[in-house]
């Protein structure tokens, strides 16, 4: 029996698709229809750009160098300060509006990636081994920490390395949960927190209670173990994994109309 | 007073050793590449960047070992990742230590914006519960004397010099600016001396045409370089699109410190201006890089 | 989801007796009398309302008795001076007892702009020393944890309504301004709910001609209200130019109550809409309103 | 003897021009080539207009509302948000900006007006009898107050008579020097505070050290005694009173450029 995609043709199976086209099909279902999404940069704009075009055209995107767009950029984006992201948006103005917006509550979700992320979704982007001992000089938070903070809900999207899935981050740029329930409330956080963690092998959600990461989903072709292993703690899954939907054929020519080089999705992780 | 300065005068003129500069305000987008590189060729010292990300121009600076500190939310190559000089310097103090204040996009525009406001410092719920809260950076924790809730206070920054580049000016520095403006407008109200980098110089009647695209007034502005494709390979919206190929070289060049140095005596110190760098860029390339479809804005009625 | 609205159908779902109102916020300009006449007409009740100055629009409403509070710089009429119907209220409690809330011009911006900002306060060197830091005001005076200054803290505001009267609009509230646009923006992003009032509704696609235009977005946005000369006699820029002899008129009329009932009859109770009252104003009128010299803006190019 | 004006023509009797005339031309006079000034409306707005076509070419006007202007309107302005006063501004924009560039010392100068001022340049435009016991309802503070606490200097333009000239205002719109020396120091204010008081009699400035007001020049055909009584407080004058320099024709034929209909400056003080 040949199992059908959404849109009735055969399921595509995982040789027809990178693990980057997954992740980006995976983010766009996160986006809903009356989404106001904090899109940022790479596969989360690829997501963006997927949602808008297939489930969710009412979806707004906003941009922190100063646009709001409702509908897909013209041509290919390597950058959010791109010529196409600019030409055909409803606004362009400051970042101070932008942030305004998120500030004041009016951002539903935001995306945000991370070098190293742990079990309550705390992620870091700055200093690996920490800001005293410094090992590694990453780039920094950029807009990601302010959406961590402050947009309804945040899905993270990373490479699924034993040495990212680290226990404990040991320097906090875009906080999680801090060390799990009522940490945001006691640090006058007012976002909602992480929903979600798509990373190479699978989706990750949030106990509701504990605000501990749980295994939700793997991606086709990858099975529980392999996630464990590559999990730095005792990762908590549900007693019945799902497999991760792939993607239709529609999703797939469209994130290949996004990304026509494949320099986001076929060229390997960023 | 006459404004209209070459980029050399300007920078020989408006910024002094141990400055500190606001510049690639706007994000990734209209990044004064032009300007930082002649602040490289003419080796001025001990300098603090400041700006939310930079795309790869911090990094080239940082490289160059003009640069003391910086205050920043992001430093690397955007479409890339990691900018190499800045590891080498922080890891490894080469070519020298260079120190970081880490904030985030929205809080260093806060503190512009405070600057820009004459307020000491703004408040904000973001940072909170971050490793930005820590160590020698100035944000302190308040409890809200109204709502009692915590927040994190983000002081004031006035640079030195704010570094402008705009789609045009006149010669007086009255700006118009499209696109997403990033931060521009509180780094150029709250620092010292503001010099505009501008893809035509126009007449003043340009800029009454549409007093609502002036983003900066020029009684701010001390110096106006006019400088087309200044901000090669950003993107200047409506005169050229990012040069992304660019972006992906210097990624490989300067991995190590020895591939840096042979892009830099390339491309900075083996041109004498701008004008030699498009030479060596090639009209082949500036012209991949020309807008193709136009696309005009309509227009309203200012009359009485 | 519709958002096109008549004047009395938007008045009638979005403003709730007990709702502060923010309008007015672009000062002399784009002030939304008709919405305000509206509000007169369904005899709500409770108001406050929010600006920087009206001009004589919030004496008109507090002359009707649905204003129970005033949060604002100034209450008058600026060409000619004080509101008599504001002085009776405060003075006398004619109709009703009306309280003010003093700001000043600076101070509601940053109200607002706390507000829109989503903080609960924001810090400024305005209003230390004067009356405004004493009595039932909610500022507080701090010294500055930073620099050991004096501060005076403005509590965030974030009214229940902002209305903005603009140029053009699409049917989703996407919404273009050009002149000064006062407090504007900072009261739609305050506010729970946008009401836009336009001279023009466009398409979508004018919207998208020109992003920088765009003063607030249809996201935020509730109804969209087409009513053409909604502002008289307030001035729109490149659509009509302001009446003064309307502002003079009033000031002699509403000297004392009965004259202020009688205008209050005629111009508001004795038309049903905006149409009918610009019947009354009548066609000669406006013809001597209209723009004489046009001055369109030049275009830009958003191309790619 | 003919005595000339500035331009060599014959002095103007005090019957060729009105008091408001005058009172625009002392305002205009304040006015630097290199002032940012914060104009304001009325009489104020007029002297801006004139100084900029006379003395001051160079100075640069701003108003609330959101327009910075360095040139004269192309048509006469009743109020700053007038479309003449929006065509061929140099810049349009939110009041915010503008406060932005009063708050941080960018604007060396400012205008106010107002109902009631005391001795030490305090006024008050919101209060008459006080907050507790109102007599007469004020419109209020405007842009007035935060022009005196924050501009480099101010200028006060208002009547003179004994009514509005009191010891000590019963309440502070618009801070001038509160009690006397040091006041503004103490109470944080940034601005240099109130520099002359242009009124319907003459010039007032202020004694550099105590801070009170002092007459420094009457206008033609008032005479000192008119003005100390007209004062509610034992005014300061200096042993030698100049008389204030009537307009000139040319600054006469500005005024009335600008104000054709004479609004303004011919049918009495608003």
């Amino acid at each position: 029996m040949i199992e059908c995609d959404r849109s009735g043709e055969p399921n595509l199976r995982a040789a027809d698709y990178t693990m980057q086209e997954l992740m980006v099909v995976a983010g766009a279902r996160e986006i809903r229809d009356d989404d106001v999404v904090f899109v940022g940069m790479r596969l989360p704009l690829l997501a963006f750009q997927l949602a808008k075009a297939t489930h969710a055209p009412h979806a707004i995107g906003i941009f922190e160098n100063g646009i709001l767009r409702d509908k897909p950029a013209g041509d290919a984006l390597y950058t959010m300060g791109d010529t196409p992201n600019i030409e055909g948006a409803i606004w362009t103005t400051s970042m101070m509006d932008i942030m305004s917006l998120l500030q004041s509550g009016k951002v539903s979700l935001g995306f945000i990636g991370g070098a190293e992320v742990d079990r309550f979704g705390n992620l870091n982007t700055t200093y690996i081994g920490g800001k005293e001992r410094v090992r590694i000089r990453l780039p920094g938070s950029g807009g990601g920490s302010d959406i961590a903070s402050l947009a309804g809900r945040v899905i993270i999207m990373m490479s699924h390395e034993r040495r990212r899935f680290v226990e404990r981050v040991s320097y906090i740029t875009s906080p999680g949960f801090g060390d799990g329930e009522n940490w945001r409330e006691r640090n006058g956080l007012k976002g909602g927190g992480p929903c979600a963690v798509i990373t190479t092998k699978g989706i990750l959600r949030f106990d509701s209670k504990t605000k501990e990461m749980v295994l939700d989903s793997v991606h086709p072709g990858v099975i529980v173990e392999e996630v464990l292993e590559n999990t730095g703690w005792n990762l908590n899954y549900k007693s019945r994994i799902k497999e991760t939907d792939p993607p239709t054929r529609l999703e797939l020519r469209t994130i290949r109309r996004f990304d026509p080089t494949g320099f986001w999705t076929r060229n390997g992780m960023k | 007073m006459q404004k209209i300065f070459s980029m050399k005068e300007a920078v020989l003129r408006f910024v002094e050793d141990g400055d500190s500069i606001v510049m690639g305000a706007a994000l990734e987008a209209a990044i004064p590449f032009a300007f930082g590189h002649e602040i490289i060729r003419q080796e001025k010292k001990n300098l603090t960047l400041v700006g939310p990300i930079s795309d790869m121009l911090f990094d080239q600076m940082i490289g160059s070992g003009c640069i003391h500190k910086v205050a920043a939310a992001w430093i690397g190559n955007v479409i890339m990742g990691v900018g190499y000089n800045m590891r080498r310097a922080v890891e490894e103090g080469i070519p020298r230590k260079v120190e970081v204040d880490d904030y985030t996009n929205f809080t260093i525009s806060l503190a512009l914006h405070a600057g820009a406001l004459g307020i000491p410092f703004i408040p904000t719920k973001s940072l909170l519960g971050t490793g930005m809260m820590s160590g020698r950076m100035p944000f302190q924790e308040m409890d809200c004397p109204y709502t009692k809730e915590k927040l994190a206070l983000v002081p004031a920054l006035n640079p030195d010099v704010a570094v402008v580049q705009a789609q045009r000016a006149d010669e007086e520095g009255n700006t118009h600016y499209w696109g997403g403006s990033g931060v521009t407008k509180e780094a150029a109200l709250s620092a010292r001396k503001v010099i505009v980098v501008t893809e035509e110089v126009v007449s003043k009647k340009v800029i009454r045409r549409d007093p609502n695209r002036t983003l900066i007034p020029g009684f701010l502005v001390h110096a106006v370089i006019h400088e087309p494709w200044g901000a090669h390979p950003s993107p200047m919206q409506g005169y050229y699109n990012r040069d992304h190929e660019k972006y992906m070289s210097y990624y490989q060049e300067s991995k190590e410190r020895e591939g840096y140095l042979r892009w830099l005596d390339k491309w900075v110190f083996g041109v004498k201006d701008r004008g030699e760098y498009l030479k060596l860029l090639g009209e082949e390339k500036m012209k991949s890089l020309l807008i193709k479809r136009r696309r005009k804005s309509l227009t309203v009625d200012y009359g009485y």
